[in-house]
């Protein structure tokens, strides 16, 4: 299913996405340190496909989707959607891409205002958009989005502090659904959930992908969701992308040496399958300052001589493939 | 922490500035001629002409302003025409005097007003509570002339055990000092400590439910650490900010205290200041008070790192 | 819905019983409610209401005119020749005084707190939203009348704008306006990172809806607190105000100039100053009983 | 606690002695005696006092040339034994005591008094003081050591008067130049004490000075204390914290009054509470509105009401009864308590449905109870809409000076000269100034006015001002409804001590010299 | 039976609110032996965290324990005296809460905590404890323990937080722990190393551990035995391998049924469990899961069932598997 997915153009291509915080130091005369949240990612989304994003916790992976949305605006690089760059546009330019541009939180509770019932809350994008004048329409088209998620007529009324975790992150999809987005990235959005509820919620993400051709970002920590959910994994170490692939070959084949500790941290499936852990050694390095050589070489079990002096470049080494390791091409370094 | 300290002292400028040209804007705003109340009722209108001629009162404004912000740029506050003495020295003369009676009943207050919050809170809806917290609301609500009369009448004229008025003097030993400050503190204590006490309570009935406190007792720590130690740290920060509010404001609170007590401090100089339009001196005093007032902000915002690591001192959230 | 197998109808957990439940739980949990189960907060409304009777009906309920004079009458103490709390300096009826009292005094304490809490509010709002150059200056501002001591600042206004009851409300709003706009602000700051902020500058909504729509009722809570509280204080300062001569004109009665005139018969007739002075305690009791417990109720962590 | 709702009976005119405690016995020397100050001294200097608590002590510090008697009745020697006037009423004679020392000092060693020192302190008092206390002097001129001669711009009667002023005080040159700006707070003069300690707003110490000329001070010394808070200095004296509270008001009179320990002194003061109405605009210029209101008002309760403990008399008429200008006969001139035929008045006027005034005041306690009380009365009585308009002093006396109030409240209080009083309140030349604000005009008043200020026979002029007094009530400009007494409160200890209607305190002199027992 | 470690019988525990009794603990029995380690799984709310909090007492003021018995090592826990349990507390039995942040106290040094705490239960000079703190950090793998004592607690990343927490839970060598989702809030390379920690704790100090947890991987990793709890009741309670493989209850297969596997083949829907748990004031009179129940017969919603020894070891709280086992897994249901 994947192959067909990938055919023709991206939808959103990024290139060489970077963004720094300025992290003030506290001591006197220290200048501004730089905290490096994403050192160039390049990625490229494709119509219809879900492209799973994996990594440690600190790792940038929300960063790179507040920037998809331009939540934050990136220090460098490009967003094409469309052809336009995301990033050069103002934010009046902005509004109507929005639109097209979702995002779904990892908090159910705290993305919704309290203080908004159900209906405020669907409603409100079409307001601020101006779709939709007639109160009236509105309401009927929020129910049908209801309907969609799968809640109904008596939840429009309640409050956020009513409903439970599931039910709150489908509003939160039926918010985000609701200006006919074509690209959405989820935050993390199953992470607050019991597993049954994330069953739920994971079955609503695919069925709603399938009825509207969506584009999903999906970004997540937790490796099996990921490995249902998508279509292709990226994943993340330290601000950069060090291996993309199919997600299926990324749990058959995993080639970067940080993909493969982290497969192994994951718990078994089943008491009798007893995985060898496969441990990083160290602590995982600070994104703050500049950084020589691949993120990774303090604590890599394969390290080389050369690890710690260059950055190795996020390329392809079979096809559909891609890695970031010495491993596996010598050259191809990041130019700092 | 140094980097704070000279943030904070580069922010006084602004602040003052604004202090300056506000009261140089306000004092002049109040109607009424300061040449004809220094001269009294008698007083012909060329005479009154004669007098403001002489303070320099018929200077266009922004000149007046002007020399006034130079002056002050020179550590020169200005001349108080009522006292006819420089303002500066006049306000460091009062100083001690405010000083002694408004941090004596600070830390009176936080003594007393800390425990009884303490208490509160860890006995949410108990009698005692409810009892120390209506008396604390009484205590905020009481004219503090009737107060003071009332501990006159029984403490000194029925009992005889503290003196009406005045400052007393260490020449006649410490007791006399004591005297004197017994009843004009007592005034000064009784708002704060409700305060404080208010505060603590309710700030220690957010901490006592935290997940960190239950943690604590979790593991067996003693209830008495965990709320004296523990939860009473955690629920500092409110209570510093306010503790420095009321200090910064203790300085001019004083004024009805100071009056009815002869004591002569900063409020009284102060409400003299005001009746008698003497420009240079309310400038000067509540330029005085501002400056107490960052520096005390400073102070919290130090005692804050102190007490909670975790405060971002860069990020320019307001503490009080 | 992703069920597939519908659970059967009749439940004993589900349908009528549960919603009875919810309807029930949200009932309970309606800040009304809440407010009504809280001790403090009835009590305080009880004064509160009692007072507000007082002002409202104060032709009804007062037994003499106000404003009569009788001089040889003066300071006949409670009880005596039909005046329930006796009668003032001029022989005027203390009761009636301190009912007709009650709605200036209310008047002013309310007035004045709106005053300072509205433009406070808007300050603070903006000040917290736009952070930098405006917060700076805005701030600033605010710290310098902040060093303005509270009596000082009404008492200069005063006098710049000459006595009246709306001047004193002005006064006293204006002496307020910096604490409102500094707690608001505070809230604002932590309000604005809430990520329901952030989800709303994805669907595309602007700065003024963000800050009216969602962070405005958001940070409401602890002013709505600081303003129970604060009228509580305004009552004070208007007797403060009054005592300096700078109040309420005569001869309109308000606590504030009842107790100021008792003040000065605090040994012949010491139930001027002390009927007016527990009036204004009670009232003040009231405000800030029920403050506490609109706090209580506001403060979802609290759970009676 | 009497139930204070009138009057308390009125205390004799003039100087009223305190009641001796029947075991006082011999007067014996000792002691410091402590007196109150309702307000805080803040310059002694006698050229830039302000405020009556400053010349209380500058005059036990400090003699002026001449003196009043102790009963106001007329001027005695002092520091001068002795003067005489020219003819025209302009130069003035004075031969001086040669046993006069100055207080030994920073800058002088406490050398004997000569006529330089005269010349030098009046001519300073002429050219540099603010207040123009001694302006109709024009020059001194030194006649011999002890022989001095003041030359006046214009005949002028009341410059005896006016050096009976603390602010006349002779002080020896060598200090004031020496101490420049700070001799404000290190005076130094000739007078029963020597002041050793100036604080600012706490209290002044000043010690006996054995070579005092007139009598050894039997005191030790006099501490000036400043207390605010009446009730307070009430208290204060029932502890012994103090022994003499000087210009007590309100609810402290009646506490010194029911202490059986303490000693009320009352006499009626050199003061008149008034309202002055418009003489020039709206209605008020219109004698019948004038007489209206007059007759509106009930005098008994106002003053009863605004001074409940007997702080005040009832009075009529608009010069006190301690001057030597006052006429007890006028004090029927002034129309009566008669709500019907004011209102019958008003409505002769043209207003028989009434009319708005607005009243402006300083905002005290003593106006705004009178303004109180009248508001009600004008009400009441003629339906007028009295709008009250308090505010501070400052603000006040620019309003009333103007001339743009209806009616203005305020009070009046200096020397016992007449002149100090018709002068400034209905000559119109005062017209602008707060005395005149009303701006009455009489050419006739006018003329006996300037008449009196020529003739230096005080009988004479005693007769000119009580014609100006009767002219000045037919016109009925102001409606005069109290003479506050001068109120002292002292321990039972304080012997000797003289109460002056002037409210001038007089420790030590060659009528008194005050001790404690 | 000397074995035994703790006994917990028929534990209720309710919340009195305003609206109503919330029955958070309703019928919870089980048994732990020495150097167990067992884990309770189940859905959100359904008691966990509130059963683990009644062994200690440790309830807020709305709660109670109402009925029911809990015997730790000799002691009745419902009767013993509050010195008794606060010496208890800590040094016998320790507890690690689920937010690693949260659980310290963040003004004080973490150094100074842990030596508090040691001294508070062990009669120890400060050098002692100082040193035995130094000792408990380095047994946990903090590296460079030392200058980590004067560390405060949001100088440390959350794996070093949980693991400072650890650390003091062992300090005063407890006999049991108490780990109420000690992972949750980790990332999973981190999570590897606690567990890792927990284990090597009872292999070679034989604690005993009370492990909660949403996830199932860890339990197959972790646990001897295990309890699954629905609705604040036991509904299953067996040895680990036997609820793998033969797990007996329906709401067990339920939740069995929702977690993504990484082992499995894709799947396009998970088999999420239908409805919303129950409101726990209603619950009581009926089998706590019978409403979302595809095996429902019409004595689920009238009688609570009891836990049965259904096989050997194996208790299970379902009418249709007391006595004859009538109920068949994935069986279509009949009822009406
Ligand atoms: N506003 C900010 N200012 C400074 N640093 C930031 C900011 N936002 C994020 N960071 C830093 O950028 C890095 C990446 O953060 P990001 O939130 O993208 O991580 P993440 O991968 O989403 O982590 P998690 O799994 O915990 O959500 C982190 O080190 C974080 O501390
Ligand atoms: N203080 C309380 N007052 C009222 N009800 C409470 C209180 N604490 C917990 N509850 C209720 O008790 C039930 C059980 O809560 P508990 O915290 O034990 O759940 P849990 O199984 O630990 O869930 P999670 O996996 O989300 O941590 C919940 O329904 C909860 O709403
Ligand atoms: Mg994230
Ligand atoms: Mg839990």
């Amino acid at each position: 299913m994947t192959e067909g997915k990938m055919a023709g153009t991206p939808i959103i291509r990024i290139k060489n996405l970077k963004k720094d915080y300025k992290i003030r130091s506290s001591k006197l005369g220290q200048p501004p340190r730089v905290l490096h949240a994403l050192s160039g990612v390049s990625l490229d989304l494709f119509q219809g496909e879900t492209l799973g994003v994996i990594g440690e916790s600190g790792c940038g992976k929300s960063t790179l989707g507040k920037c998809l949305v331009q939540l934050t605006r990136p220090t460098a690089g490009e967003i094409l959607y469309n052809g336009q760059n995301l990033c050069a546009l103002s934010n009046s330019a902005l509004k109507p891409v929005r639109k097209e541009l979702q995002m779904v939180f990892q908090d159910p509770y705290s993305s919704l205002d309290p203080r908004f019932t159900t209906k405020a809350a669907i409603e409100e994008p079409l307001i601020i958009h101006g779709l939709e004048r007639d109160s009236k329409k509105r309401r009927e088209t929020v129910l049908a989005m209801l309907r969609e998620v799968g809640l109904d007529v008596q939840h429009m009324d309640r409050y956020p502090h009513e409903f439970s975790g599931g039910q709150r992150q489908r509003i939160n999809v039926a918010r985000a659904l609701v200006l006919q987005p074509k690209v959405i990235v989820c935050d993390e959005p199953v992470s607050a959930l019991d597993v049954s509820v994330q069953a739920q919620v994971l079955n609503l993400f695919s069925s709603l992908q399938k009825r509207h051709n969506l584009t999903y970002i999906f970004i997540s920590h937790d490796l099996s969701v990921i490995k249902h959910i998508s279509d292709r994994v990226a994943i993340m170490y330290l601000g950069t992308v060090v291996e993309l692939c199919d997600a299926d070959e990324i749990y058959q084949n995993p080639r970067h040496p940080y993909t493969k500790a982290l497969l192994s941290a994951i718990p078994p499936d089943s008491p009798f399958e007893k995985s060898q852990k496969l441990t990083l050694s160290g602590e995982i390095p600070s994104p703050i300052g500049d950084l020589v050589g691949c993120p990774l070489a303090g604590r890599c079990p394969e390290r080389m001589p050369v690890c710690s002096q260059k950055r190795p470049a996020l390329k392809e080494i079979s096809p559909g493939h891609r890695a970031a390791c010495f491993l596996y091409h010598q050259e191809e370094y990041v130019e700092e | 922490m140094l980097k704070t300290i000279l943030k904070r002292l580069v922010q006084l400028v602004p602040i003052l500035f604004v202090v300056i040209t506000l009261t140089f804007v306000l004092t002049r705003m109040i109607p009424g001629n300061p040449a004809a109340i220094l001269l009294g009722p008698q007083a012909s209108p060329a005479d009154i002409a004669r007098m403001q001629e002489e303070l320099g009162l018929n200077k266009p404004m922004l000149e007046q302003y002007v020399n006034y912000l130079t002056g002050i740029s020179q550590g020169d506050f200005g001349k108080s025409i009522s006292y006819n003495r420089p303002v500066l020295s006049l306000i460091l003369e009062r100083l001690p005097a405010t000083l002694q009676i408004t941090l004596t009943s600070m830390v009176l207050a936080v003594f007393i007003g800390v425990p009884i919050g303490v208490f509160s809170a860890v006995k949410q809806y108990s009698a005692f509570d409810y009892i120390f917290m209506i008396l604390a609301l009484v205590g905020v609500s009481m004219p503090i002339f009737w107060l003071g009369l009332m501990l006159v009448l029984v403490f000194s004229v029925k009992l005889g055990w503290f003196a009406v008025l005045g400052m007393g003097s260490l020449q006649n030993g410490f007791w006399d000092v004591v005297q004197h400050m017994v009843l004009p503190v007592v005034c000064l204590t009784t708002i704060p400590t409700a305060t404080f006490a208010r505060i603590t309570r309710s700030s220690m009935l957010e901490v006592v439910n935290k997940e960190s406190i239950k943690a604590l007792r979790a593991r067996g720590i003693r209830e008495s650490l965990v709320i004296w130690k523990h939860a009473l740290k955690n629920a500092l920060p409110p209570l510093v900010t306010v503790i420095g509010m009321q200090l910064a404001s203790a300085f001019s609170g004083a004024i009805l205290t100071e009056t009815i007590f002869s004591w002569p401090g900063m409020g009284m100089l102060i409400y003299s200041a005001v009746f008698n339009r003497d420009y240079a001196l309310i400038q000067g005093a509540v330029l005085f008070i501002a400056i107490i007032f960052v520096f005390v902000n400073l102070i919290v915002d130090l005692i804050y790192l102190v007490i909670n690591p975790r405060v971002n001192y860069e990020g320019g959230g307001g503490t009080a | 819905m992703t069920t597939k197998n519908s659970p059967p109808l009749q439940d004993a957990l589900g349908s009528a019983e549960q919603a009875a439940m919810l309807k029930k739980e949200r009932r309970a949990n309606s800040a009304w409610n809440k407010l009504l189960r809280n001790k403090t907060a009835v009590i305080g409304l009880v004064i509160i209401v009692i007072m507000l009777i007082l002002a409202v009906f104060a032709p009804l309920i007062a037994t003499h005119d106000p404003n009569a004079l009788a001089i040889s009458k003066a300071f006949r103490p409670p009880g005596v020749a039909g005046h329930i709390f006796g009668t003032d300096e001029f022989g005027r009826d203390l009761f009636s005084r301190i009912v007709y009292g009650a709605r200036i005094s209310i008047f002013v304490a309310v007035g004045g707190t709106l005053v300072g809490s509205i433009i406070g509010l808007l300050l603070g709002l903006v000040a917290g939203y736009q952070g930098g150059i405006v917060d700076s200056v805005i701030m600033r501002i605010m710290d310098g009348m902040f060093a303005f001591p509270f009596i000082l600042l009404s008492i200069i206004l005063m006098t710049i704008l000459g006595s009246g009851v709306f001047n004193v409300i002005l006064a006293i709003g204006i002496s307020n306006v910096p604490s409102f706009a500094r707690i608001v602000r505070g809230q604002v700051h932590v309000v604005k990172n809430e990520e329901y902020c952030t989800a709303a500058r994805v669907l595309g909504a602007g700065g003024s809806r963000i800050l009216f729509r969602h962070i405005l009722p958001n940070a409401i809570s602890p002013t709505i607190v600081y303003f129970t509280l604060n009228v509580a204080g305004s009552i004070i300062s208007e007797a403060a105000l009054s005592f300096l001569g700078l109040g309420i004109m005569p001869p309109t009665a308000s606590w504030g100039n009842i107790l100021q005139g008792g003040r000065g018969a605090l040994n012949t007739a010491p139930h001027i100053a002390t009927i007016s002075g527990i009036f204004i305690l009670i009232t003040v009791l009231g405000f800030n009983l029920f403050g506490d417990g609109v706090r209580d109720v506001l403060d979802p962590k609290m759970k009676r | 606690g009497g139930n204070a709702g009138g009057p308390a009976p009125a205390p004799t005119q003039g100087a009223t002695e305190a009641t001796q405690a029947p075991d006082a016995g011999q007067p014996k020397s000792g002691g410091v005696l402590k007196v109150s100050l309702p307000a805080s001294p803040k310059n002694l200097d006698p050229i830039k006092y302000t405020g009556t608590y400053e010349s209380q002590i500058i005059r036990s510090v400090c003699d002026t040339l001449v003196e009043y008697k102790m009963d106001l009745s007329s001027i005695k020697p002092n520091l001068a034994s002795d003067w005489q006037i020219s003819e025209d009423g302009k130069e003035y004679t004075f031969t001086l005591r040669q046993d006069v020392y100055f207080h030994p000092g920073k800058y002088q060693d406490g050398r004997q008094l000569t006529a330089e020192d005269i010349k030098y302190s009046l001519e300073r008092s002429a050219k540099e003081s603010a207040m123009n206390r001694l302006d109709m002097l024009d020059y001194c001129e030194v006649l011999g050591e002890f022989e001095v001669k003041c030359v006046l711009k214009d005949a002028n009667a009341v410059f005896l008067t006016a050096l009976t002023d603390a602010g006349n005080a002779i002080v020896p040159r060598e200090e004031v130049e020496g101490w420049g700006a700070d001799f404000g707070t290190h005076l130094v003069g000739t007078g029963p004490f020597v002041l050793k300690e100036f604080k600012l707003d706490q209290e002044t110490v000043a010690v006996r000075n054995d070579k005092y000329w007139a009598a050894t001070p039997l005191l030790d010394g006099v501490t000036f204390m400043y207390i605010n808070d009446h009730a307070q200095a009430a208290n204060a004296l029932k502890t012994g914290a103090l022994n003499i509270a000087t210009s007590l008001q309100g609810e402290a009179v009646q506490i010194v009054r029911d202490d059986a320990n303490l000693v009320l002194n009352e006499t009626p003061g050199l003061h008149i509470a008034y309202l002055y109405m418009n003489q020039v605009n709206g209605p008020t210029a219109d004698k019948k509105v004038r007489d209206a209101i007059a007759m509106a008002i009930n005098r008994e309760d106002l003053v009863a009401g605004v001074y409940p403990y007997g702080e005040a008399q009832i009075a009529n008429v608009p010069l006190p009864p301690g001057s030597w200008g006052y006429d007890k006969g006028l004090e029927s001139a002034s129309p009566a308590y008669d709500p019907e035929k004011a209102k019958a008045l008003l409505a002769e006027a043209g207003y028989p449905d009434g009319l708005s005034l607005k009243l402006y005041i300083s905002n005290t306690a003593f106006r705004i109870k009178m303004a109180t009380i009248v508001q009600q009365y004008l009400k009441q009585n003629l339906n007028i809409d009295l709008e009250i308009n308090p505010s501070e002093w400052g603000t006040f006396s620019e309003i009333a000076s103007s001339g743009n109030a209806d009616i203005y409240g305020m009070s009046w209080t200096w020397y016992p000269d007449p002149f100090f009083f018709l002068n400034k309140l209905f000559y119109s030349g005062e017209i602008g100034a707060l005395g005149n604000g009303a701006g009455f005009k009489s050419a006739e008043v006018d003329k006996l006015l300037e008449d009196a200020l020529l003739e230096t026979d005080q009988a004479k002029r005693a007769d000119m001002y009580k014609q100006v007094l009767k002219i000045v009530m037919d016109q009925n400009p102001i409606f005069v409804y109290g003479n506050e007494n001068v109120t002292d409160g002292a321990t039972s200890n304080v012997q000797g001590f003289l109460q002056r209607a002037d409210n001038v305190i007089v420790l030590v002199s060659d009528e008194v010299n005050v001790w404690l027992s | 039976m000397n074995d035994q470690i703790l006994q917990v019988n028929n534990l209720k525990t309710y919340f009195f609110t305003a609206s109503g009794t919330a029955k958070a603990v309703d019928g919870v029995s089980f048994t732990m032996n020495r150097g167990q380690i067992m884990g309770i799984v189940g859905e959100s709310g359904s008691g966990k965290s509130v059963t683990a909090s009644s062994l200690i007492r440790l309830l807020p003021k709305t709660g109670s324990i109402v009925d029911g018995e809990v015997i730790f090592d000799g002691h009745d826990m419902r009767r013993i005296a509050n010195r008794e349990l606060l010496k208890l507390r800590g040094s016998e039995i320790s507890m690690i809460f689920q937010d690693p942040m949260t659980s310290l106290d963040p003004v004080f040094k973490i150094g100074d905590q842990m030596i508090e705490l040691i001294r508070t239960h062990k009669n120890l000079s400060q050098q002692e404890a100082y040193r035995t703190a130094v000792e408990m950090l380095h047994l946990v793998g903090i590296p460079e323990p030392e200058s980590r004592m004067n560390a405060y607690p949001h100088e440390l990343s959350g794996g070093m937080c949980q693991r400072v927490i650890i650390a003091m839970a062992i300090s005063c060598q407890p006999k049991f722990i108490i780990a109420d989702e000690p992972t949750t809030a980790l990332d999973v390379t981190v999570q590897a190393q606690i567990l890792g920690l927990l284990k090597k704790l009872r292999d070679e100090m034989g604690v005993s551990i009370l492990m909660i947890t949403h996830n199932l991987g860890i339990v197959w990793e972790m646990c001897d035995t295990v309890m699954v709890m629905y609705g604040g009741t036991t509904v299953e309670y067996t040895e680990m391998a036997k609820l793998y493989a033969n797990p007996l209850h329906p709401y067990t297969w339920g939740l069995l049924d929702s977690m993504p596997r990484l082992s499995a083949p894709p799947v396009e829907e998970l088999k999420a469990i239908p409805g919303t748990p129950p409101d726990l004031r209603l619950t009581g009179g009926c089998c706590a899961f019978y409403n979302r129940c595809p095996y429902m017969r019409e004595i689920c919603a009238k009688e609570v069932p009891p836990l049965l020894e259904v096989e050997p070891g194996h208790l299970v709280a379902c009418h249709r598997q007391n006595g004859d086992k009538t109920l068949v897994r994935g069986e279509v249901n009949q009822h009406d």
